[in-house]
């Protein structure tokens, strides 16, 4: 395949390659962000990069399991949110913060 | 059925103690528990027969079948006298413990009788995974009998026990399973029945360590030579001696310290016979190293128990050195040692456990002229100071005697070098003599407002059965080597193809026979 | 009664007498306890003395009583029994300990009459004479070894009798110790001799032994003798490890007559005898035992002439000796060695006896600067002690006279002998004769010296009586073996007694000649000369002079020194084996045991600990590091995997 | 594909819809009451007769599936085979146990117990799915519906601070794993074309050794795994979890979800699958290794008795991934495979004891309970004092517990695959390991001390603390059989 290909035609491995992309941000951002909803909402950006990595292989597969799996974690995304959240918020009313540097009681 | 009573009746013995309820009688109770339970063992020494080398009174069943493990338990000469010596010490280390073990009895007594039965099946277990089941086991009473009823630093002193004995066996249970894998590639079914291990031909290549047989035999020479102890794994031991109460340093080192020699006896030497050979060399050394050591470490302590428990090391240097000659003399001398170090060391203990009752302190300095204040224990006290230095006509002469004419037959140089040991021997327990017993009184043994009591009845009756085993084993030792001979004169002259066979079976008597024969005639 | 029944009796009844004798252990009663002890070793003699009669109705080749009780140890091809055996050289023996044992247990009853652990002392009095027997009578090497340490035993007790007193104690445990190391040695020995002929058993060893000489060190037999000499000169005091000894004069006198001069002592010498045969294929064991014997009588009666104790003088001079003992064995002269033995018996118990005898009259005191003139005041032990000094310098026709002149000649004649050892022997009976005049001088003589408070009395006749009997045998008891020269100028003399009863039993060293009679008188004149000479000379300082000898003393300036202080030996012993070795052991327990295997073991745990505390800092609570954790986990292990 | 939804397959999960059904009753009740609590009690006796419910049925169910040809249900989304029975148990056990702890436990009984029990069931029901899932949607859907619930259940304590620190914690980290997990999924579907397990494997020996995208997607759902059984360095929420949670719910996650974790883990090791990355194998080894050592050496150096147990549960998770890999490199799967599921029953059921005795002392919510804090226990309360050394002990592996003979099948199957490395650091980190848990025993029997538990004396802990140690001991002597059994069940 000539290299210009690359550009030009959009195929599997360019999905992958944003999935990939989008993932390692993600990852970045949980890793990075001292936000705890920022922290969640990187979390959901790996998920989505699943999903888009899901999508593309169904559909260069031309197969539709992989578009119902995508439903299935997005299902399952929202209630991680929420469940997440939750948390999120009844940790704020105790501590008023939702800075994660300031989590560190439990180390040793 | 009288192995599995002899084994498990001290496990029955400590749920009766542990649901008796009256706390006064709890004591007497245990005791007489005891003399059951040693009389149940005179039984199984009247069954005894001495003709033969085969496994006697055997009991097998299946117990876990996928791996061939099964609850084997046999007796021979080799582990005979060690059981009796185990039923022996447990009344008198009761009897012994009456008024020091104060706090906790009920707990206490439990830990003796669960002890006893985790030695016994030790002294009695023919399948690996059983035996180590036993092995294993023995560490918690006795880790329980240090840490709560010990001394000041018990707590040190019972972890460093557990944690170094406990190292040296892990490695034996990987020996373990990978021997029983090597029997179902040889014998086409998993076992881990030391008859069928004794079977296994085990590759050995000399001069290198890195072969099978070597490995093998290290991982369970390991094993035993912590528990022995042999120098230089022997630290855990004084700090054990010093910190156990006095029935503990009694049972530790009147039977449990012969479970490591045991093991070389019953597993090492014949498992492994050309690695054995090989590597004699290295175990004589220690031995040789461990009894000079022991006695001039001893020599130096100024803790009368912490110098006894020295000359333990010593004295298990002389066992060790006897088991790798691989003669009669040194075997049979060394079967014999175990036994007499369990009476005469046992003793040591139980009576400077008498004194430290009186004292509180067994600070040897504190010390002095007790000889002209405590007659009767002064006399008791230089009885076993006698067996404990091999004077003739004492038990540890005999063992002492044939351990060094075996070694001088095997190797001259470790005999040259382990008769020092004679000396050092009675320099250390003599000078101790000296200064506990002769001279001017001490401070401890002046002080007139605690006049010092000699031994009471109960003392008396603690110390007289050991004083006559002292002289009994001394005088007649055939008594008790004729029970031993045909099972030491196997292991010697068939140490190389070593088969045991079991008494009543009629195809394995055949082989074992045929094979005893051959070595015969070749011998 | 059987043979059986009356060894029975003989080895066990002072057992018997230990055991009553123990048991009633805090009694008082001296004359109780020393009825029962003596009576125990009355019995034993009297015993001995039908065996012994039994043995002369022999034939002299068969005069040989074997009793066999049970197997003691039977492993493999060692099969010891409890066996023991009278013959020629153990009755001679065994006479002697029961005998000689007896009056001194009588001696005991007035001796130790107001001691508080009399009992214990009868006890222990009779354990001894049961190991001495078990020693003699023993058939084989091992049933020998038996009562060779239980003496040691008895003697550690003797010794350390008065245990209150810390340098008594400690002189006990010396013995045993310097005991014990002859001991392992002899053990050594046994094992050689054991795997050679693969049995013990002495008529069988003797039978055994090769009848070539071995000549190289390291065959069998000179190893094996070797070693036993070894533990022969730790039994009998010989040098290196004769240290003991003077220090054992701590115990009771009597202890010191019956252990130390009569009988235990002379073990190995004993030992030596029953080996003959064996010890006569070893040339080279040989010549080192003539050589130490030698050595031991000349330099033990060199310290004797300084000594200021009534007993040390006594106990160097039994030192001396033995060294005259090993001398006669050392040139093949074994019956020498046994006439000396036991004259030396006789005379020494007699005259430990009667300085037991003095010291009791002094009321403790054994310092002999501050007796002299004790003549008058303890007439009978006075003259009983003038016959063990005459033997002992070898007046003749005392009994020393005879047993000496034997070794002596011997030693110049027998082809193992040598005119050097002839003349270390005629040294040692040289200063033998000095030392044994000054004691006399200082004690019985001259002018009293003894302190006013003190009143010096005559001893009881419990305690005179066996001073008596002793004192007609050390007169008597050389008649048994007077040599042929003498014999053959005497009328109606049998000959040498001794010589025929032990022929059948002793061999003779190879290519021994006729000896020359007139260098025999000549031999004999020389000796017994000088002796007189010398011991007019210790007359002349002691009695006549009493200024001259610390004139002397002064002129000799550092090489007195020396000599009092016994040639610094124990210093020795003491500063470059015994010190540096508890040195050494407190190095090893400190450097190897706490600080260097302990320590390893801290090591690895604090290893682990700190692997804990790594752990413990990587886990700082922080998410994000976590989180990280888990990424660099997945990028390393997709790395390592990805790359093959 | 034919979605033919049968009266079968509805047979064949009943315990799954017993499960949720009753998990709703409680917390219908107390609407139904007007949003008050019954009595604790018998919310607890309905949680718990659903666990027992579900158990029976699974019981059944399997009696009756084990021998037909097709054991699939819901056209190949669930199976129903030996793993899914056994680790099913001991899940449903684990959540009884739990249960009861969070009855007697003040952390967790009081307002809202009966959304307690909802969640714990609820999570349960994942266990359930988790364990008997064949495909790994399936899977990933059983292993969020169990997190999710755990999550929210830490997120409840009476605690306020370190549990909803420690619920973040867990939250935010087990959802980066999942993502982790199914992005791997994803690869997986993609080089596969399908999630279906067996499929999966069919292609693995295949696929591993050609395609990078296969064997990226596999090292991530197995590390995904790894994070969900806390094998080092995917482990270090463990300790911060397990601490900060009540000690019922710590319990739970120590064992139950350990357990089904490890059951899903050892779907994907199958056969052989890993002999195609040898790179993949080795890591895994060292992972293990790492693991053992690092949960060893940090368990020393704690004063935390609960933060002791999580470290400890580490390292087990190391002794049990051997296990794991012994089934990977294994032609007999069911050899190695039974070795694991048998320590699984083992470690759960000790440690539930233990993690059971440390609930037992905290006399309010924000109880901490230092290892010093046991001194002179074994005078005032001989029997737990007993029961916890009994734990302790299995848990180091002195025989005749079933701790001993756990580690003894693990590596003895190890071995017999010539893991002999692996198995000699597993017994050599065993005597470190000895160290720690003599500690409590030392401070129990050994200091003085008058610490008083909380628990009335007949309280169902107690109870359940009693019947753990006994089984800890039976099961330990008599594990032949069950070994066999467990082995049969999956072969």
């Amino acid at each position: 395949m000539p290299s210009s290909d690359l550009f030009l035609e959009v195929g599997l491995s360019h999905y992958l390659v944003l999935s990939a992309i989008l993932f390692v941000a993600g990852m970045a951002g949980v890793l990075l962000r001292r936000n705890a909803i920022v922290i969640l909402m990187s979390v959901e950006l790996m998920l989505n990069a699943v999903n888009l990595s899901f999508v593309a292989f169904s559909h260069y597969m031309g197969q539709m399991d992989g578009q119902i799996m995508v439903f299935f974690v997005m299902t399952i995304a929202a209630a991680e949110v929420s469940v997440g959240l939750a948390i999120l918020v009844s940790i704020f009313k105790r501590y008023k913060e939702v800075n994660i540097r300031f989590f560190e009681h439990l180390k040793g | 059925m009288i192995l599995s009573a002899i084994t498990f009746l001290p496990l029955l013995f400590a749920l009766v103690v542990l649901l008796w309820p009256n706390t006064k009688t709890l004591r007497h109770l245990a005791l007489g528990l005891s003399i059951i339970e040693f009389l149940a063992s005179l039984a199984m020494l009247a069954h005894f027969d001495s003709s033969t080398a085969s496994l006697q009174m055997v009991e097998r069943f299946t117990w876990i079948e996928r791996f061939g493990i099964s609850y084997f338990l046999g007796l021979d000469g080799l582990s005979l006298w060690l059981i009796m010596l185990t039923t022996f010490l447990t009344p008198i280390v009761l009897l012994g413990s009456w008024n020091s073990i104060q706090d906790r009895v009920k707990g206490f007594l439990v830990s003796v009788f669960v002890l006893q039965t985790a030695m016994i099946g030790t002294f009695l277990a023919m399948d690996a995974i059983f035996f180590y089941l036993f092995w294993e086991l023995s560490l918690v009473p006795m880790y329980f009998m240090i840490g709560i009823w010990g001394g000041q630093r018990r707590i040190y002193a019972t972890v460093k026990f557990f944690i170094y004995t406990m190292l040296g066996s892990v490695l034996m249970l990987v020996a373990i399973i990978y021997l029983m894998f090597m029997t179902q590639e040889t014998l086409g079914t998993m076992s881990a029945s030391l008859l069928d291990f004794y079977r296994l031909k085990i590759p050995f290549i000399g001069g290198q360590f890195f072969t099978l047989q070597t490995l093998l035999f290290f991982a369970f020479a390991l094993a035993f030579s912590i528990k022995v102890p042999v120098f230089p794994f022997h630290t855990w031991l004084p700090d054990a001696h010093v910190e156990a109460p006095t029935p503990g340093s009694v049972i530790l080192a009147g039977v449990m310290l012969k479970m490591g020699t045991y093991g070389f006896l019953r597993w090492t030497i014949p498992l492994f016979p050309e690695a054995s050979e090989y590597w004699a060399w290295l175990f004589m050394t220690v031995g040789v190293i461990g009894i000079v050591y022991g006695a001039l470490v001893a020599m130096v302590q100024p803790d009368i128990k912490k110098l006894v428990a020295y000359s333990s090391v010593s004295h298990m240097g002389y066992i060790l050195l006897g088991l790798f000659t691989f003669n009669q003399f040194g075997m049979t001398g060394s079967l014999y040692q175990m036994l007499n170090h369990g009476v005469s060391t046992g003793a040591l203990f139980l009576l400077v456990g008498m004194i430290y009752e009186r004292t509180h302190s067994r600070e040897i300095s504190k010390y002095g002229g007790l000889a002209g204040v405590l007659p009767l224990f002064t006399i008791a006290f230089f009885i076993i100071t006698l067996s404990s230095i091999a004077v003739p006509m004492t038990n540890g002469f005999i063992g002492e005697f044939l351990i060094l004419l075996g070694s001088f037959k095997a190797e001259k140089a470790f005999a040259y070098v382990a008769v020092t040991g004679v000396v050092l021997g009675a320099v250390y327990m003599l000078w101790m003599f000296k200064r506990v017993f002769f001279g001017e009184k001490g401070e401890l043994v002046k002080d007139e407002h605690h006049p010092l009591h000699d031994l009471s009845c109960r003392e008396i009756c603690v110390l007289v059965p050991m004083v006559v085993m002292v002289f009994w084993m001394g005088l007649f030792p055939n008594h008790f080597l004729d029970f031993s001979k045909a099972s030491l004169d196997h292991l010697v002259a068939d140490r190389s193809n070593y088969q045991l066979a079991i008494m009543g079976d009629k195809a394995e008597v055949k082989a074992a026979t045929t094979a005893f024969n051959k070595a015969e005639a070749s011998q | 009664m059987s043979h059986q029944t009356l060894m029975a009796i003989l080895i066990l009844s002072p057992l018997v007498g230990f055991l009553i004798n123990g048991f009633r252990y805090k009694k008082h009663s001296a004359e109780l306890s020393g009825s029962i002890a003596t009576g125990a070793a009355v019995i034993s003699f009297i015993a001995a003395l039908l065996m012994v009669i039994d043995l002369i109705g022999l034939p002299p080749e068969e005069r040989k009583i074997i009793v066999h009780f049970f197997d003691w140890i039977a492993v493999d091809r060692l099969k010891i029994s409890a066996g023991f055996t009278i013959d020629q050289i153990s009755a001679i023996m065994v006479l002697v300990v029961t005998g000689v044992g007896s009056l001194i247990h009588l001696f005991s009853i007035g001796y130790m009459h107001h001691d508080k652990g009399v009992a214990k002392y009868f006890a222990y009095l009779n354990l001894f004479l049961f190991n001495m027997l078990l020693l003699v009578l023993g058939d084989n090497l091992l049933v020998m070894f038996v009562g060779w340490e239980g003496v040691g035993l008895c003697s550690y007790l003797l010794i350390g009798f008065w245990f209150t007193d810390k340098e008594k104690a400690a002189a006990g445990m010396k013995a045993f110790v310097t005991n014990r190391i002859g001991d392992a040695a002899f053990l050594l020995g046994m094992f050689v001799l054991f795997l050679t002929f693969g049995t013990l058993n002495f008529q069988e060893i003797n039978h055994m032994v090769p009848t070539t000489s071995e000549l190289t060190w390291l065959a069998p037999i000179t190893l094996a003798t070797l070693f036993l000499f070894i533990g022969a000169t730790g039994k009998s005091a010989q040098i290196p490890l004769y240290v003991w000894l003077p220090d054992a004069m701590a115990g009771p006198t009597p202890v010191s007559a019956l252990i130390h001069a009569a009988t235990m002592v002379t073990a190995g010498v004993y030992m030596i005898i029953r080996l003959n045969p064996l010890f006569l294929a070893a040339p080279n064991t040989m010549a080192i035992i003539a050589g130490i014997g030698g050595l031991t009588a000349v330099m033990a009666a060199s310290i004797g002439m300084t000594q200021w104790d009534i007993k040390k003088v006594l106990a160097y001079s039994t030192v001396s000796q033995l060294g005259y003992m090993f001398l006669a064995c050392g040139v093949g002269a074994f019956g020498a060695a046994l006439f000396h033995l036991m004259t030396h018996a006789f005379f020494k118990a007699l005259m430990f006896l009667g300085s037991g005898s003095v010291i009791h009259a002094m009321h403790e005191e054994q310092d002999i600067r501050k007796m002299g003139g004790l003549r008058k005041y303890l007439p009978y032990t006075h003259l009983t002690f003038l016959i063990g000094w005459l033997a002992i310098i070898g007046v003749p026709p005392f009994a020393g006279f005879f047993s000496k002149d034997e070794i002596l000649w011997q030693a110049f004649h027998s082809p193992r002998g040598h005119w050097a050892l002839w003349a270390m022997g005629a040294l040692g009976a040289v200063m033998t004769a000095f030392y044994m005049t000054r004691l006399m001088a200082l004690t019985f003589w001259g002018k009293s010296r003894v302190p006013k408070e003190t009143h010096p009395h005559e001893s009881p006749w419990i305690m005179l009586l066996p001073l008596i009997v002793l004192a007609i045998l050390s007169a008597v008891g050389g008649w048994v073996g007077i040599p042929h020269v003498i014999s053959e100028i005497l009328p109606g003399q049998p000959g040498n007694l001794l010589e025929t009863w032990l022929e059948p039993v002793i061999k003779s060293v190879p290519g021994v000649a006729e000896g020359d009679p007139t260098q025999e008188w000549s031999l004999m004149g020389v000796s017994v000369t000088l002796a007189v000479i010398s011991a007019l000379l210790a007359y002349h300082f002691y009695v006549r002079d009493p200024s001259k000898p610390k004139k002397v003393a002064e002129s000799l300036g550092k090489f007195y020194e020396l000599v009092y202080n016994k040639y610094f030996v124990d210093e020795a012993y003491f500063g470059w084996i015994i010190n540096p070795l508890v040195s050494l052991s407190k190095g090893i327990w400190y450097y190897i045991d706490v600080n260097f295997i302990d320590k390893t073991t801290y090591v690895v745990a604090d290893l682990v600990r700190g692997g804990g505390q790594f752990v413990r800092g990587v886990q700082n609570g922080n998410i994000q590091q976590y989180a990280m954790y888990i990424g660099l986990g997945v990028v390393a292990t997709m790395t390592y995997v990805l790359m093959r | 594909m034919n979605f033919n939804i049968g009266i079968a397959d509805l047979i064949r999960v009943s315990p799954m819809i017993v499960l949720f059904l009753a998990s709703l009753i409680p917390i219908t009740i107390k609407v139904l009451r007007g949003n008050r609590e019954q009595s604790s009690e018998a919310t607890l006796f309905q949680g718990l007769g659903g666990l027992a419910a579900a158990a029976i049925l699974q019981m059944t169910v399997y009696m009756a599936v084990s021998d037909s040809p097709n054991p699939m249900v819901f056209s190949n989304a669930l199976v129903i085979d030996g793993v899914s029975f056994w680790v099913g148990i001991i899940a449903l056990i684990a959540s009884a146990i739990s249960l009861i702890l969070m009855h007697d436990n003040p952390a967790t009984n009081g307002e809202q117990f009966s959304e307690l029990v909802f969640l714990t069931l609820s999570s349960a029901l994942g266990m359930l799915i988790l364990v008997a899932a064949a495909d790994l949607l399936v899977l990933f859907i059983g292993l969020e519906t169990m997190s999710l619930a755990l999550y929210l259940m830490i997120a409840m304590s009476h605690e306020q601070k370190l549990s909803k620190e420690a619920a973040f914690k867990y939250f935010i980290l087990g959802s980066f794993a999942s993502a982790l997990f199914l992005y791997g999924v994803s690869f997986l579907f993609g080089t596969v074309g399908s999630t279906y397990i067996p499929e999966i494997i069919q292609h693995t020996g295949q696929l591993i050794s050609s395609n990078r995208l296969f064997l990226i997607g596999i090292v991530l759902v197995i590390l995904g795994f790894c994070f969900k059984v806390s094998i080092a360095p995917f482990h270090a929420w463990t300790p911060d979890v397990y601490q900060g949670a009540p000690t019922p719910h710590a319990a739970l996650m120590a064992t139950a979800v350990k357990a089904v974790s490890f059951a899903a883990f050892l779907r994907i090791i199958t056969t052989k699958s890993l002999v195609g990355s040898e790179n993949l194998f080795t890591i895994l080894q060292w992972l293990a290794v790492l693991t053992m050592i690092l949960g060893n050496v940090a368990a020393i150096i704690q004063n935390n008795f609960k933060r002791m147990l999580a470290y400890s549960s580490i390292a087990h998770s190391g002794y049990i991934l051997v296990g794991i890999i012994t089934v990977g490199v294994s032609e007999r799967t069911s050899f190695g495979a039974s070795g694991v599921i048998f320590y699984l029953v083992g470690y759960s059921l000790m440690t539930l004891g233990a993690f059971a005795i440390v609930s037992l002392f905290e006399k309010d919510e924000n109880s901490k309970i230092q290892i010093d804090d046991l001194a002179g226990y074994a005078k005032r309360h001989p029997v737990m004092a007993f029961c916890l050394t009994i734990f302790l002990l299995s848990l180091a592996g002195v025989p005749p517990t079933i701790g001993f003979f756990g580690k003894f099948y693990l590596f003895t199957s190890a071995i017999g695959e010539g893991l002999i490395w692996l198995a000699l650091w597993g017994v050599l980190n065993s005597v470190i390991s000895a160290y720690y848990y003599l500690r409590p025993i030392v401070v129990m029997y050994m200091k003085e001390g008058d610490i008083e538990d909380a628990g009335s004396i007949m309280n169902p802990t107690r109870v359940a603390i009693l019947v753990s140690a006994v089984f800890v001991v039976l099961l330990g002597i008599f594990s032949g059989p069950i070994y066999s059994i467990v082995e049969k069940a999956l072969s």
